[in-house]
């Protein structure tokens, strides 16, 4: 069973999925959290299964499809995908648990049993055109939710939701195409594996253009500046489960996705988009950030927070090295728990109140003590106070972008200033002060369902914070391979110099002090 | 003075014109069916033509296959006509508008 | 010499029944003008020594399809004039030539004209009925039952459009039974 | 020893978890007493420490777990004890020791008591991190600890809109310093290859000087935002909206000195860059000068102390900048114990007068309130440096260090300011104590505070009066980390004549701040000739400065989010959408293509089978004849 773990992960949510359809109504929530449980037991499993001294991939699956074209149906997972397949898992898992009362409840708990094989199939697809397909399968299950239960615009944003990524990663496929037959050019034989790519050295003027194409897809998915308004919208009129899932696993696709194709795939035309690149994080860092703060709406504020902060994920991938590059991965699952609990979060006062305007707030901490106290820790987590989860990220990221410019760190470290600023105005603005409004006099504090999903979160928000070492480590082991990878492929001057090698650095985490 | 394959193809070239003709002037249905009867034939003159001057009976095959195909859409066609008529009492395209975008 | 008087003869002729196809405004003479234009085609298949697609194309087109035109325009009111589209007449015709013109620039242009001609000079005997017969039923036999089933189908189809209520007889119908029909039909309509 | 470390090191943690249990229930006496009990065990363990390092024991290093590990970078959870980070667990535990026993008397009506505690506590164990790591990130964790507490406890009456801004605002202006110190920590890994202490520092010998100086430039950015040093000093008075013990235990015996405690740990940095150290003692004088003016004339009895603390935090980074370390950590830890006995002191005529703050209101309280007058006397003239109350020796051993230094003019500004010092403190004294009972007027009636809040203060009373025998042992057991050299006058009639210059000096200005003050009797109104002129004007405002800064700083960023959201609505999204209404129009005006009409449909048929047999010779052509094409552009320089 081990050796079929990836595809059982994939599948068994969408055939758990189709039998959906013929469990009565009544019981579909419990049968949703029991698919989903038991999901999430198997990436556990995945997890406990996992070698983390091994850099490569494992669990490798491979069935031709059209081998002809070289397609076929390879799976694996490394340190790096390995931690957002159970964050996958298990922010469907809370997901469904903490639903709320809505309309067509099957219909809702379907729909994210499909996301979840498409989440999945996208983090393990090790084949270009399987990863492609999953890629836009994730699309159709998040433009029906957004779309069947969002509010007022719904139709506007899930469209424009479904347009914006769509375009990029047609762009996308077209790079793969290139990819593909560039690497028959090459060897004679097709194949879409990205195993079998990495293994392809190009000249740096087909990688600049090449990078390019797959970076219109990632950069829309991600969303990195300027292309990142259709995430307010999405978010805006997302019912919660939605966003959660949206902030938490699906833009962490574009970020991940740099790291699978862009930088081993083309490590010179990385280094060579490395400062422009890293000016773009840098202005979607400060600029979202303080569009944030001009918010009136508490769940918008969170949205482009989410943005700011995987400005910071992106500049820590491209910080090339290994202490970036396992900041960014880190930061992609600390920003999964974070900004999702947040929007659950948001999720909550809206349940009760039917508004997300902070101007109706205020006061909040005297009426629901513990919504307050769980919303602060997320609040710190958010702003990157140390121990808890977000920290480990940042400072790894900012830490490994120190190397390569000192300055535009400096300038993206402007974001725990303004990050600090637009959150703790938001929490003053809901939570502080006299209770101003009548109807906000007797909300019920947060209920168990509700603790059941934020509980875990603020768990492993502190967790992870102060331990962050059994994530970390799979994750390092995999990067320096990438690392290793990206430097040996290098052709130009600069690359070289610029990525590090890590096999000739001696690796002195093992220390005699952790012997003892 | 040597007929050669390009009067052929110059023929069937302006009779397809002439069918191009007929099927955008034509307001009636069955006089439109007409003209794509022309159009047709136009092509199977080449067809004939081609198959000919390069001693492959293909080309005839094709007009043969072509003249069958002609003959089903005329049976189809003139069904579909009939029942237009029956419904709408004409045949005019310009009442033919459900498919306005 | 003989084939370029046939040619040019034929040729003018397919031309103007066509033409009259396309202008007239008598459905009735359009009908007759088409099938004198197919029977002249056929003569063209005739010198280009295919015989047996000439012959079809006479038994088919001649007889079968203007018969099938014919029987269907007895259900049309083709008595009167049939109105013409108002429009830009130079555009059609423009379009048309310009169409015609290009095809023609095309094949007449050195490049496509000397690889057709130089490469395959006519052979004599191919085009015979018998040699027809042994590709049409080889090489093209799948296509060729295909054909026929498609054929059959379009009858089939023909048959069940065309002919709903077919098993009435208004002859045999009092005229009773005839209104209440024609006001059902019109209902229908007006729905 | 090593278990000592940990129980000095997580009884406030358990302390505060414990607390945090009973947030959300009603007040409980117990939690409080239990809380104080854990933190009186921390202070135990560190006085064992103490004395096993007195004792001349090896430092205590432990490595409890790894953090972060990840390439090059390994940071563990590391905790040492030396003859610097003991002393500040002394100071730390000490006073939280105390503040936690008077909370509970100080807190005793209120609804968030057992939050209080919590948050109390958590405060103390996030300082203990501060001061116990072995590593820059370790340090760092302390110091985003202390300033999320701290936070929480500013804006502990969070119903209070002043508070809770008040609060925003320290936690803001600090991040803005974190991030200097954030930059300073990358600097110094990415040099040195380590953020452990004993790695780092003598990696940081082979280094060259601008790296150095940019290194000691951005931690010191850190440490003035933590200290509230120039021009980040705005947060420490608004930061006086929190509950007094707040203020003693975290705005002026710990949190605040964390600025000063970094600099100390780095000097084996600091020394290689001399020049900074000469900037950062000239911006301590600078500001203790500064601050002390602000308090010369605020009417705000919290304020005056804050900024009196901000004056004195200026002494130290004098002294720290000189590179008179020593000097600066004895300073840190005898400031630690009288300005914490004057600001509970202060919490104590605040209750008394029911919360009323402005010390012109108030007026011979010493009747009813002995005990708190005699520890804020003490306290002030502990804090003035009279002797032989603590402040004589710390202070003046800073102004000996000036003047053995020569540095004429950070010595002429610090004795000034002694001056001032002087002046203000009793300023306030003889306005609450002295003088007429002005309160009557506003119909308080003042009452003393609980006894065994007066008694769990007396540990610090006699820190304040005796701290000075210290001097010498923590001399002798500071120098072999702090490479110390002793200041002393060489000739000793100039020592004599300073000395007792000095104390003059501020004897007199003590007199002048009785003469005019402790017979006061009016309520100032704002209508006196020296209320109207422009430097008590200058002063009362703070300099104009947190007017600027909301006028200059915090508007301009108001205003700017507000028009980049207007951008991104109406830029970034127009542009999109603009793109997708081309294409819409495009698809609305080509929609009479698609009229439905046959015949129309047929003609744009035709249209495209020209358009496509055009293409068909166009490319054929091209094909044809690409070579000359591609000459003739090539000829036209394409």
């Amino acid at each position: 069973m081990l050796d079929h773990i990836l595809s059982i992960l994939i599948f068994f949510p969408a055939l758990a999925g189709v039998m959906g359809f013929m469990i009565d109504k009544g019981s579909i929530r419990a049968y949703g959290v029991a698919v989903a449980f038991v999901e999430f037991a198997l990436s556990l499993w995945l997890w406990f299964a996992f070698d983390s001294n091994v850099s490569g991939m494992q669990f490798m699956e491979n069935i031709a499809l059209i081998p002809s074209f070289g397609i076929n149906y390879i799976l694996g997972v490394d340190g790096i995908s390995l931690f957002i397949i159970i964050l996958a898992a298990f922010f469907t898992m809370i997901g469904i648990a903490s639903l709320t009362e809505t309309k067509n409840e099957k219909n809702m708990i379907i729909t994210l049993l499909f996301l979840e094989m498409t989440m999945i199939g996208v983090f393990s697809a090790l084949d270009a055109i399987v990863f492609y397909v999953f890629w836009e399968l994730s699309l159709v299950p998040m433009l029906y939710i957004i779309g069947a239960w969002g509010g007022p615009m719904r139709i506007y944003a899930s469209v424009k939701f479904f347009l914006y990524t769509f375009a990029g990663s047609l762009v996308m496929l077209v790079g793969m195409l290139f990819m593909a037959y560039f690497f028959y050019q090459a060897t004679g034989t097709w194949s879409f594996a990205i195993l079998d790519w990495y293994r392809l050295i190009l000249p740096e003027s087909f990688q600049l253009w090449l990078f390019a194409a797959f970076f219109v897809g990632f950069a829309i998915k991600v969303p990195m500046f300027p292309f990142h308004t259709w995430l307010p919208y999405a978010h805006g009129q997302a019912p919660t489960i939605g966003s959660v899932i949206l902030a938490a696993i699906l833009l962490k696709m574009g970020t991940y996705a740099f790291i699978r194709f862009s930088l081993p795939l083309f490590p010179d035309a990385s280094v060579f988009f490395m400062y422009p690149i890293a000016v773009i994080a840098i202005i979607m860092i400060i600029y979202t950030a303080m569009v944030a703060y001009a918010q009136k709406d508490v769940k918008q504020v969170v949205a482009y927070s989410s943005v700011s902060h995987m400005g910071v994920i992106i500049l820590g991938t491209f910080a090339l090295n290994v202490e970036g590059i396992t900041g960014s991965v880190f930061l992609m699952i600390a920003h999964g728990v974070v900004s999702g609990a947040l929007f659950l979060l948001v999720g909550v006062i809206y349940d009760r109140r039917h508004t997300k305007l902070m101007s109706e707030f205020g006061g909040l901490a005297h009426v629901m003590p513990r919504y307050a106290t769980i919303f602060g820790i997320m609040l710190m987590a958010s702003v990157g106070m140390p121990l808890t989860i977000n920290f480990v990220g940042e400072f790894l990221s900012l830490l490994g972008f120190y190397e390569q410019s000192h300055i535009l760190t400096l300038l993206a470290g402007i974001a725990i200033v303004v990050g600090a600023i637009y959150m703790l105005t938001a929490y003053k603005k809901m939570f502080f002060g006299e209770v101003t409004k009548d109807e906000n006099r007797n909300l019920p504090d947060v209920n168990k369902r509700e603790l059941i999903a934020l509980i875990p979160l603020a768990i492993i928000t502190i967790w992870l914070g102060v331990y962050p070492k059994p994530v970390l480590e799979p994750i390092n082991n995999s990067v320096e391979a990438v690392v290793q990878l990206m430097h040996n492929k290098s052709t130009t001057e600069e690359a070289k110099s610029r990525i590090p090698n890590v096999s000739g650095v001696v690796i002195s985490k093992t220390s005699t002090r952790e012997a003892h | 003075m040597e007929i050669g394959l390009n009067h052929y193809l110059i023929l069937s070239t302006i009779l397809f014109a002439i069918g191009l003709v007929g099927v955008m002037r034509r307001k009636n249905l069955l006089l439109l069916f007409f003209a794509t009867e022309i159009l047709l034939n136009s092509v199977n003159i080449a067809f004939a033509a081609i198959s000919h001057y390069y001693g492959d009976l293909t080309g005839q095959m094709f007009a043969f296959f072509v003249i069958a195909i002609a003959a089903s859409e005329i049976a189809v066609g003139l069904g579909l006509l009939i029942v237009w008529y029956k419904r709408h009492g004409n045949i005019d395209l310009e009442s033919m508008t459900s498919m306005r975008g | 010499m003989f084939e370029a008087v046939a040619f040019y003869l034929f040729a003018f002729l397919t031309i103007a029944m066509f033409f009259i196809t396309v202008t007239t405004s008598q459905a009735l003479y359009a009908l007759s003008a088409l099938a004198a234009g197919m029977i002249f085609i056929s003569a063209f298949f005739f010198i280009l020594g295919a015989d047996f697609l000439g012959a079809v194309q006479i038994i088919v087109y001649t007889g079968a399809v203007m018969a099938l035109y014919a029987f269907g325009m007895m259900f049309f009111d083709t008595t009167r004039e049939v109105k013409e589209k108002k429009g830009n007449k130079f555009i059609i015709v423009g379009l048309a030539t310009l169409c015609a013109v290009i095809i023609v620039a095309i094949f007449a242009a050195p490049i496509v004209s000397d690889n057709m001609l130089s490469l395959y000079p006519a052979l004599e005997g191919a085009g015979n009925t018998q040699s027809v017969g042994l590709v049409l039923f080889t090489k093209y036999l799948i296509p060729f039952e295909v054909a026929a089933i498609m054929l059959l189908v379009a009858m089939v189809a023909g048959i069940v459009l065309a002919g709903k209520k077919m098993d009435l007889s208004l002859t045999l119908l009092n005229a009773e039974e005839i209104e209440k029909m024609d006001e059902e039909i019109n209902k229908k309509v007006l729905s | 020893m090593e278990k000592y470390l940990y129980i000095a090191l997580f009884a406030p943690l358990v302390s505060s978890m414990f607390s945090a249990l009973f947030t959300n229930t009603p007040k409980k006496q117990f939690v409080g007493i239990i809380a104080s009990l854990l933190i009186f065990s921390a202070f135990v363990s560190s006085s064992i420490l103490l004395t096993h390092i007195l004792d001349g024991g090896d430092i205590v290093h432990v490595e409890m777990m790894t953090w972060m590990a990840t390439g090059n970078l390994y940071i563990p959870f590391g905790f040492v004890v030396d003859q610097i980070s003991v002393t500040m667990m002394m100071v730390v535990t000490l006073v939280s020791t105390i503040v936690h026993i008077y909370s509970i008397g100080y807190m005793d009506h209120d609804k968030g008591f057992n939050r209080f505690f919590a948050w109390l506590s958590a405060f103390v164990f996030s300082m203990m991190i501060l001061v116990m790591s072995d590593n820059f990130a370790g340090l760092f964790i302390g110091w985003e600890g202390v300033g999320l507490c701290s936070w929480g406890l500013i804006g502990f009456w969070f119903h209070k809109e002043v508070a809770t801004w008040a609060a925003n605002e320290a936690f803001i202006m600090n991040r803005i310093a974190d991030l200097g110190m954030l930059i300073g920590i990358f600097l110094v890994y990415w040099n040195t290859g380590s953020l452990q202490y004993d790695i780092a520092f003598p990696a940081m010998a082979h280094l060259d000087s601008a790296t150095l100086t940019w290194m000691g430039i951005f931690l010191f950015i850190g440490a003035m935002g933590k200290s509230a040093q120039f021009p980040l000093h705005t947060w420490l008075a608004d930061a006086m909206e929190g509950p007094t013990p707040v203020s003693a235990l975290i705005h002026a015996a710990t949190m605040v000195t964390a600025g000063v405690y970094l600099v100390i740990r780095s000097n084996e940095l600091y020394d290689l860059i001399p020049h900074v150290g000469l900037f950062i003692a000239s911006l301590g004088a600078f500001v203790a000068l500064f601050a002390a003016s602000m308090a010369l004339v605020n009417r705000d009895m919290k304020r005056i102390i804050a900024y009196s603390t901000l004056s004195q935090l200026g002494y130290m980074f004098a002294a720290a900048g000189l590179g008179a370390y020593w000097v600066a950590l004895f300073h840190l830890m005898a400031h630690a114990f009288f300005k914490a006995l004057l600001f509970l002191g202060a919490g104590n005529v605040m209750h008394a007068m029911h919360d009323e703050l402005d010390p012109f209101k108030m007026g011979g309280l010493k009747k009813v309130m002995k005990g708190t007058w005699i520890m804020m006397t003490i306290a002030s003239l502990a804090l003035a440096g009279i002797f032989p109350f603590a402040g004589f020796f710390s202070k003046d051993t800073i102004l000996e260090a000036a003047f053995a230094e020569h540095h004429m003019v950070i010595y002429g500004v610090l004795l000034f300011t002694a001056g001032l010092t002087a002046f203000y403190s009793f300023r306030l004294v003889a306005l609450i104590f002295h003088g007429e009972e002005r309160y009557k007027i506003f119909g308080i009636h003042p009452h003393e505070a609980y006894k065994f809040m007066l008694i769990a203060m007396s540990p610090l009373l006699f820190l304040a009066m005796i701290a000075g025998i210290f001097q010498t042992p923590f001399f002798e057991m500071v120098e072999e980390i702090l490479g110390a050299t002793e200041y002393h006058i060489h000739s000793h009639a100039t020592l004599l004549i300073m000395l007792v210059g000095t104390q003059m000096f501020v004897g007199l200005a003590i007199l002048y701040a009785y003469k005019k003050y402790a017979s006061w009797s009016s309520v100032p109104d704002g209508s006196s000739v020296i209320e109207n002129s422009f430097i008590y004007k200058l002063l009362y405002n703070q300099y104009y400065i947190p007017y600027g800064y909301e006028e200059y700083i915090v508007k301009p960023y108001n205003e700017l989010s507000a028009a980049l959201w207007e951008v991104d609505k109406k830029v970034v999204d127009a542009s999109v959408d603009g793109i997708a209404s081309i294409f819409y129009s495009a698809g609305e005006n080509t929609r009479d293509m698609q009229s439905g009409n046959l015949s129309t449909m047929l003609k744009w048929m035709v249209v495209g089978t020209v358009v496509l047999l055009s293409l068909a010779v166009v490319f054929g052509l091209a094909a044809r004849y690409s070579g000359e094409i591609m000459s003739i552009l090539s000829g036209l320089g394409v």
